[in-house]
């Protein structure tokens, strides 16, 4: 099993990439660039592969997940955080999307960026994001994921703040970074708490103390030492994943380039959250508290993006909001216990929404940068490709069977209805969601493609994206029609295989069986479509006609605007923050007390000096006396004990 | 025979006076002839244990102190004499550009 | 009180005296008489000890050469007598205070601890002067290599100070 | 009485010596003046002293007396301590050297056993090396203390001169050292005494006994030059070169002060010469081997005749003074020289000293001689002379010896 073997070679193939299109790239032609992006990408991809391949045969033996030690990197004390490598079921899941999508918009990339400033660059800062998002992924434990964690934010902040000469760029960079510092810093506490708790955070050595039958589970509204720990997880969780309240920082990512939108913010990184939720759901399953919490936050904030996604005009921004509220499915997933469900959909968003973005990014490619829906329309002619494409993912993510989100969606929404807790209120909210994701999705398509054109012939004309860019497309869209096809079988009483696959996992706990359960999920998945053609036709009865950008007052005011929830942030924590950092730490603590202890000392030191400079009076025989002196000291040490008698009077 | 005692004790009382030369005199080639005094009473000393402990070390110590005075005599004499062209005096007390 | 005894008195009040007056002298001549003075009286102490020939090479080499060579360098700066300056207050108030002091705290040392000393071996244990000479060329051979070294350097040092720039 | 003297024996016995060779020394020096003066007077073809009683034989003499009777100006301005000191020093330096000299074997005489000469150090070389160096600081101090800018220069260079040549000198003697090891000068002659072969086992042909030695021919004449140079005798007599310096380093001094250096000089002349006599032509050793029995009489061979040539001599002389003191001398020495040839103990007693004072005097001939016809070097002449053949060439000869000695060691 040699991959399997020297695991590390999978991230590290993107680390070299990275490295040498760093260092050296900047001399280099694109061609260059290119070979070394994706060569890398590509072969870690296949790396993965093969891994995988060896995997499953190493599983058919010995039913455990793969770890190995490969080196420690932080040992004190009974403190062991090595740099150990994990594959399990999961793993495998999250290794091939994250190469395999990965790859994908590198290739993308390659066209998007031809004309851009920086392209050894962006090269780099993206094979340093498939880096750290392996690490993330196959992290054996807390400490290496917190790392694969922090990279990723590093790598989403350099990227968002690509064009660092746009001032909103940069500023969206700052913005993600900092709220994820919130959410890591939940993290980070939920780390030492698991620490302190069971003295180890290498998952297999959690996991085990945390699964047996001595650790009762503590029961709903009480909370326990793995309710916090969790609930601290899961801010992590909410900070990486764009939830509420930490959700702010991904519209504003859009300011970076599309393929990284895709990539990042969309397919793999804001989904570390989920995977991180799901890596521990041990645990979160000993929580039922923290568990109802993470299903009820996943809840409200795909309800609450979906209707802000409503009204954006801008195309990216709608696929931005989308992508929240889509989060916030995979968390109610995880909340109701579905991990497998949420993984599922993990998978499935991962292809349709890189493939919305990448047709979206192929859009504005063609419209020359345009990116306001407003001044679109009629391009379903121009851009065949692209159109198809992006149709093939609004279908999915609508939820029309036989597309990817109608299954994963669908079986989210079941296993809502069947939580115990207040399962009917989730799965109600959830519907109402995947109505409005289809009425937004389908305004986007009929805004974009449909219509008169609302743009200038003479100064945008429109073409289609080149090969490098649509050939992604295809296969993307392709994924995203069989995607769901895992657990095709599921609705036909078949079992669902993907939910098997993960059963070494999470065990084989949903996809309950049964008659009723089948028929409830026959019902429950007509309702879902029904509800999805019901957005459609809104969405067709609204916008298929001629239509303007109309004015906006009251409630399409307030969802035009966000729910003003940045201005809050602003007015709540942002000023009160910054008043402070001035007027206080700067001016007090900085200015005051920091530089006054540096120069206090410094001036202490030169008084000293000023004070002892006198004996450097230059005169030979004052220098001969403190030799003297010195002298008298030292032999008046060395004799002590010979002579102390006799100062003292002593008898020998 | 005299006791080691006595020697030991004058090779002390001459360091002693060397001690006194060396931060009493003013005059540069005298300070040096100080140091060569205190240079001789630790010879005494070295003499007077290597007599008393019966072995000859003593007097290779001497040689060598005595080989060690003439090389420095040699240098530091070189020394004085710049400093007193460059000075124009011996006092050392007038030699206190070493300072601040 | 045997004859060596005496002689050593005689040689040591003869030292003392020479230092007290290397001390006391205002011209530098002067004081390096003195220390000759107090030198030949250190050979004599030497010869007593049975040390003749330390004490020849302490002529031969101190009195004969490096404090000829101080003469000369006297003689070549035309020195005068030394001005009593009193620039240095530490060494005007410290000085002879602190001078005295280390002197006393040395023969204190040597009184006290003189006990452990073992009483004088007999004159001749150093008197062979065949016998210093096996001990510095076999057990001390390379220190006294490296004195040839220094020597060498001293020299060219010297030369390189005291001649002219030109 | 005698259980005094055997309880003093041993200070009383030195006392004596030295009295007696003070007296010797400082006769020897008068009569060296009156030889030097005659013998130069002849090489440049004058009569040289012949007023001053027969031949001049008084003028040593008259020439005391007006040392004593001069007027003893002091210059202003002098260092006392110095001025007073150097004479001093320069004259008991040079006559404390020749303390450690043995001039002959030791005597056997009124039971006593005592060593021909007054101290017998066993590193007597090393002494006189020491007491020759401090004869550096008579030079020196005169020099600079009489506050005269001749006498300053004299002084330096006189000083200078004898360190540079001191080094030569001692190096020119470690071939013998290495040969005899040992320091003692006693040692060192008997060390040359080569019963069979006489003269050859001198260390100057370095045939000696048991076979360890080396022809110091090379180290001889080193030795001789630096000993010439270090008596600041012509033609290294820069301190006192008239033609430059007036007198030098004692051209301030006059009467009894300047007759100490005067006889200093002379002493230190009588010193070298036994040191080269000791070191390199066997001291009191005869030339002929020890089988020669007849050579014993060579005393009396040489004394008698020339007693017999003085008592001549005198009757024909011109002034009445002359015919009485000449004979008389001769007449004397005649005796002497009967009386050896008739006691055969004095005369063993008298045959070391015999030939010692015999080459020494050679050696003071030679001084004499040179003084007599070789020019004054010049000053820098002096010094690349003394740094760059002497020194090199006495080390190259100690250099030779030992290997010679090495080679026939193994």
């Amino acid at each position: 099993m040699p991959i399997l073997e020297n695991l590390w070679i999978i991230p590290l193939l993107p680390l070299l990439g990275s490295a040498i299109n760093g260092l050296f790239g900047a001399k280099w032609p694109k061609a260059i660039v290119n070979s070394v992006a994706l060569g890398s990408t590509g072969v870690s991809f296949l790396c993965a592969v093969e891994a995988v391949r060896e995997f499953l045969g190493y599983y058919e033996g010995n039913h455990k997940a793969w770890v190995k030690p490969f080196f420690d990197w932080i040992v004190a004390g009974n403190f062991r955080a090595g740099f150990d490598l994990q594959l399990d079921h999961l793993t495998v899941v999250m290794l091939l999307v994250v190469t395999g999508v990965g790859f994908l918009i590198h290739v993308y990339s390659t066209g998007y960026m031809a004309h851009e400033g920086g392209y050894y660059r962006f090269f780099s800062y993206l094979n340093l994001f498939m880096f750290f998002m392996l690490i993330l992924v196959l992290a054996a434990n807390y400490v290496l994921l917190f790392v694969g964690w922090e990279g990723v934010g590093l790598c989403s902040y350099l990227l968002i703040g690509f064009y660092f000469l746009k001032k909103s760029a940069s500023d969206a960079g700052k913005k993600a970074f900092i709220v994820n510092r919130i959410g890591d810093f939940g993290f980070m506490l939920g780390m030492f708490l698991l620490f302190r708790t069971f003295h180890s955070l290498d998952f297999s050595t959690v996991f085990e103390a945390a699964s047996k039958p001595e650790v009762a589970v503590e029961p709903l509204g009480q909370f326990g030492v793995l309710t916090v720990a969790c609930l601290l997880l899961f801010v992590g969780a909410t900070g990486k994943s764009a939830q509420l309240p930490l959700y702010v920082w991904l519209p504003d990512a859009m300011e970076g380039p599309t393929p990284v939108s895709a990539l990042i913010h969309a397919a793999t990184m804001v989904t570390a959250g989920v995977y991180m939720v799901a890596r521990s759901h041990i645990l979160f399953t000993h929580a039922p508290t923290a568990m109802y919490v993470v299903a009820i936050v996943g809840c409200a904030t795909a309800f609450f993006a979906a209707t802000i996604g409503l009204v954006q005009s801008d195309i990216k921004r709608v696929l931005a909001y989308s992508t929240v509220s889509q989060l916030g499915y995979m968390f109610l997933a995880c909340g109701v216990g579905a991990f497998g469900a949420g993984i599922f959909h993990l998978m499935t968003h991962a292809f349709f929404k890189a493939l919305l973005f990448l047709s979206a990014g192929s859009v504005i490619h063609a419209m020359g940068g345009e990116q306001d829906m407003w001044n679109m329309g009629g391009l379903s002619k121009k851009i065949k490709v692209t159109y198809w494409c992006m149709l093939f993912g609004t279908i999915a993510i609508a939820g029309f069977p036989p597309f990817a989100a109608f299954f994963s969606k669908d079986s989210i929404l079941f296993a809502a209805y069947n939580s115990e807790t207040g399962g009917k209120v989730l799965y109600g909210v959830g519907l109402l969601a995947a109505v409005l994701t289809s009425f937004y999705m389908f305004r986007l398509i009929w805004l974009t493609f449909y219509g008169e054109k609302r743009y200038d012939e003479h100064h945008v004309h429109v073409h289609e994206s080149p090969g490098t860019m649509t050939g992604p497309l295809m296969i993307l869209a392709f994924l995203s029609l069989t995607g769901g096809w895992f657990a095709l079988p599921a609705l036909f009483g078949g079992k669902d295989y993907f939910a098997e696959f993960l059963s070494p996992v999470f065990g084989a706990g949903e996809a309950g069986g049964g008659e009723a359960a089948q028929s409830l999920e026959h019902i429950l998945s007509i309702v879902a479509v029904v509800a999805a053609t019901a957005g459609l036709l809104v969405a067709w009865r609204m916008y298929s006609k001629k239509v303007q950008r109309g004015t906006s007052e009251g409630m399409h005011k307030l969802l035009y605007n966000k729910y003003y929830v940045d201005e809050i942030y602003a007015a709540t924590v942002v000023r009160p923050l910054v008043w402070l950092s001035t007027n206080v730490l700067w001016k007090v603590v900085d200015a005051g007390m920091i530089d006054g202890a540096v120069n206090g000392v410094a001036d202490g030191a030169a008084a000293v000096g000023d004070a002892v400079r006198h004996t450097q009076s230059g005169n030979t025989r004052s220098y001969a006396v403190w030799v003297v002196i010195g002298a008298i000291v030292v032999l008046g040490i060395v004799f002590w004990p010979i002579l102390h008698p006799a100062l003292f009077g002593g008898v020998r | 025979m005299v006791p080691t005692n006595y020697y030991l004790i004058l090779s002390a009382v001459l360091f002693g006076l060397g001690v006194l030369a060396f931060v009493f005199k003013r005059n540069i080639i005298t300070i040096f002839m100080a140091i060569e005094l205190m240079l001789n009473a630790v010879n005494l000393a070295f003499v007077a244990f290597g007599q008393a402990l019966g072995k000859s070390d003593g007097g290779v110590f001497v040689l060598f102190v005595i080989v060690v005075a003439a090389a420095e005599a040699a240098v530091g004499l070189g020394i004085i004499i710049l400093t007193a062209r460059n000075r124009r005096s011996l006092n050392v007390e007038r030699v206190d550009l070493l300072k601040l | 009180m045997t004859a060596p005894v005496i002689i050593f008195f005689v040689l040591a009040a003869l030292a003392v005296l020479a230092s007290v007056s290397l001390i006391l002298q205002r011209h530098p001549i002067h004081s390096a008489l003195s220390l000759i003075v107090v030198m030949v009286a250190l050979a004599g102490l030497y010869l007593l000890m049975g040390a003749e020939f330390v004490a020849a090479v302490q002529i031969i080499v101190y009195g004969g050469a490096v404090m000829v060579l101080f003469v000369f360098v006297i003689m070549l700066l035309n020195a005068g007598d030394e001005e009593r300056t009193n620039f240095s207050k530490l060494a005007t108030f410290g000085g002879i205070p602190l001078a005295l002091a280390l002197g006393g705290i040395i023969a204190a040392a040597i009184v006290r601890s003189s006990g452990h000393l073992p009483p004088p071996a007999a004159s001749g244990a150093m008197s062979s002067t065949k016998q210093l000479s096996m001990l510095l060329f076999s057990e001390f051979v390379y220190p006294f290599e490296l004195t040839s070294f220094l020597i060498l350097v001293a020299i060219l040092g010297a030369i390189v100070l005291a001649q002219r720039e030109n | 009485m005698s259980e005094f003297l055997a309880k003093y024996a041993f200070l009383i016995i030195p006392i004596i010596k030295v009295v007696i060779l003070v007296f010797a020394v400082l006769t020897i020096d008068a009569y060296l003046t009156w030889l030097e003066r005659k013998v130069i007077a002849h090489i440049q073809a004058r009569w040289g002293p012949h007023r001053v009683g027969p031949h001049g034989l008084l003028q040593p003499l008259a020439d005391g007396i007006k040392f004593i009777l001069k007027e003893d100006p002091m210059p202003s301005g002098v260092d006392k301590i110095g001025y007073f000191l150097a004479p001093f020093l320069t004259l008991t330096l040079a006559i404390t050297s020749l303390s450690v000299i043995p001039f002959g074997p030791d005597i056997k005489a009124f039971g006593y056993v005592t060593n021909f000469g007054i101290a017998d150090v066993n590193v007597s070389l090393l002494v006189l090396f020491a007491i020759t160096a401090l004869g550096v600081y008579g030079v020196a101090l005169a020099g600079w203390a009489s506050n005269n800018k001749y006498s300053l220069l004299g002084g330096l260079r006189s000083s200078a001169q004898m360190i540079s040549y001191e080094l030569a000198l001692t190096l020119s003697v470690v071939g013998v050292l290495l040969i005899a090891g040992d320091l003692s000068l006693k040692h060192i002659v008997e060390h040359q005494d080569n019963g069979s072969l006489g003269l050859l086992g001198w260390n100057l042909f370095g045939f000696a006994k048991d076979g360890e030695g080396f022809t110091q021919i090379i180290g001889f004449i080193c030795f001789f030059i630096a000993a010439i140079a270090e008596t600041n005798r012509v033609p290294f007599d820069l301190p006192e070169a008239e033609s430059e310096l007036v007198a030098g380093f004692h051209t301030e001094y006059a009467s009894m002060k300047f007759a100490m250096f005067f006889i200093g000089e002379y002493t230190s002349m009588i010193a070298v010469s036994c040191l080269a006599t000791i070191l390199f032509f066997g001291g009191w050793l005869s030339p002929f081997p020890a089988s020669w029995t007849l050579t014993h009489y060579l005393p009396s061979v040489i004394l008698i005749p020339f007693g017999l040539w003085v008592i001549f001599d005198g009757i024909r002389y011109e002034t009445i003074f002359g015919r009485i003191l000449l004979p008389g001398v001769g007449t004397v020495l005649t005796a002497m020289g009967a009386a050896l040839f008739l006691s055969p103990a004095a005369n063993d007693l008298i045959q070391g000293p015999f030939w010692f004072f015999a080459k020494v005097f050679v050696f003071l001939f030679f001084y004499i001689w040179m003084r007599g016809t070789l020019p004054r070097f010049r000053y820098d002449q002096l010094m690349d002379f003394g740094w760059k053949i002497l020194l090199p060439v006495s080390i190259a000869n100690v250099v030779l010896t030992s290997a010679f000695l090495l080679w026939r060691m193994h």
